[in-house]
């Protein structure tokens, strides 16, 4: 169970090796990882801020509702900030469950909150301007799922 | 009593600065905004639309009703785009 | 779009990076593994056997189904056969879309027609001896979501 | 017609070998498995409940009321188990 928030890159792969290593009691292990996506070829950057402290406290409070509610072996929440490049990583959660249901359950959960409820906010740079990415409806009405 | 305000994203942007202290006898968030108003257009600005505005208290998220009793720091921001 | 039938086994962090390599039109990467499970430390080994030629064509067909279904970039399912200890990775599926939802979907999609529809049978030899891993009512009762 | 039939699983070891050429005049996959079952005790007791077997024809899944109509190859084996 652990919460990270950085402005470097991670390495996905090794994130995942770190949570199953020397276990035997992991039956599924479900990994998200946002990217960074460019259809247009318009974008130069997408910024992200956050509210340092705060970020940490409200992803920490998600992951432990997450294991409240699901049988968890363990649980990763990565999240960068800072300028990042079309096709980077942006962030990452990974659930390791006993049984697959609670691993892609919870980490759609940790989804769901992160999006509305941890204080990122994107910024496009792109070739004619910059522009603040606005949430979608979508994303708060996702929440009543849970 | 003196308020820790901070600002993010586009809120930030439009009231020119990251964090300030405030001075103020605000007794809710919503007293707070209308005070900020009152100040300088580029608040009145920020706050045009506070449907657009979250707030939290403290690093907790909060509403515009919620008193400031004991609140050190107050965070305006957009609604979240994270993920 | 790929699938794997293998004895050997597979680097999850590898197969995932090369997915989104040079790529930035993905916005979401959802990854499962399954994993051999052992909570009482009594299994030495779960042999995986497999249907050489049908497997390939069923995961082929359930991979071509999400295509159809969901707006992927890509996809990739890796299912080994064999003897494995516990702790080893048995299979993985990965899904690259534009958005999260599709990834999500497509990957829980995929994990429950692969579990009833490809001819996989799982052989738990434990230190009492050996039996074949009954399926579940619930696997089957799972392609009825879809 | 010759068929080819392969057998998986604990289908496999309780009839005791992966697979063998059966030269029968079946229908469909039922009277296959009705000829079977009269030949040996070991196909008796494999298809002794039908209802835990699974059955493809030539690599595809079918049911027991399918035609063996140009097929070639027969399979039987439990319910799956994969993932």
């Amino acid at each position: 169970m652990a919460v990270r928030v950085q402005q470097h890159d991670f390495d996905l792969g090794a994130e995942l090796t770190a949570l199953r290593a020397g276990r035997t009691d992991i039956g599924a292990l479900v990994s998200f990882s946002g990217l960074v996506r460019d259809d247009s070829g318009d974008l130069e950057a997408l910024e992200l801020e956050h509210y340092p402290g705060m970020t940490e406290k409200a992803l920490a409070e998600i992951e432990a509702e997450a294991r409240a509610r699901w049988d968890l072996n363990d649980s990763l929440i990565i999240h960068r900030y800072g300028p990042l490049k079309p096709g980077e990583q942006i962030m990452m959660v990974a659930t390791a469950a006993p049984h697959r249901k609670a691993a892609f359950e919870a980490a759609d959960f940790l989804m769901d909150f992160l999006k509305s409820r941890a204080p990122f906010w994107k910024k496009e740079h792109g070739v004619a301007g910059a522009a603040w990415v606005d949430a979608k409806e979508d994303d708060e009405a996702a929440l009543k799922r849970w | 009593m003196k308020l820790d305000v901070v600002y993010f994203a586009w809120v930030r942007e439009r009231i020119g600065v990251p964090r300030e202290t405030v001075e103020t006898e605000a007794a809710t968030v919503a007293d707070l905004v209308k005070e900020l108003r009152g100040r300088e257009e580029r608040y009145d600005l920020a706050f045009s639309d506070v449907s657009a505005v979250r707030v939290a208290l403290d690093q907790t998220l909060s509403h515009f009703d919620a008193p400031l009793t004991d609140v050190r720091e107050v965070a305006f921001f957009p609604p979240m785009t994270g993920g």
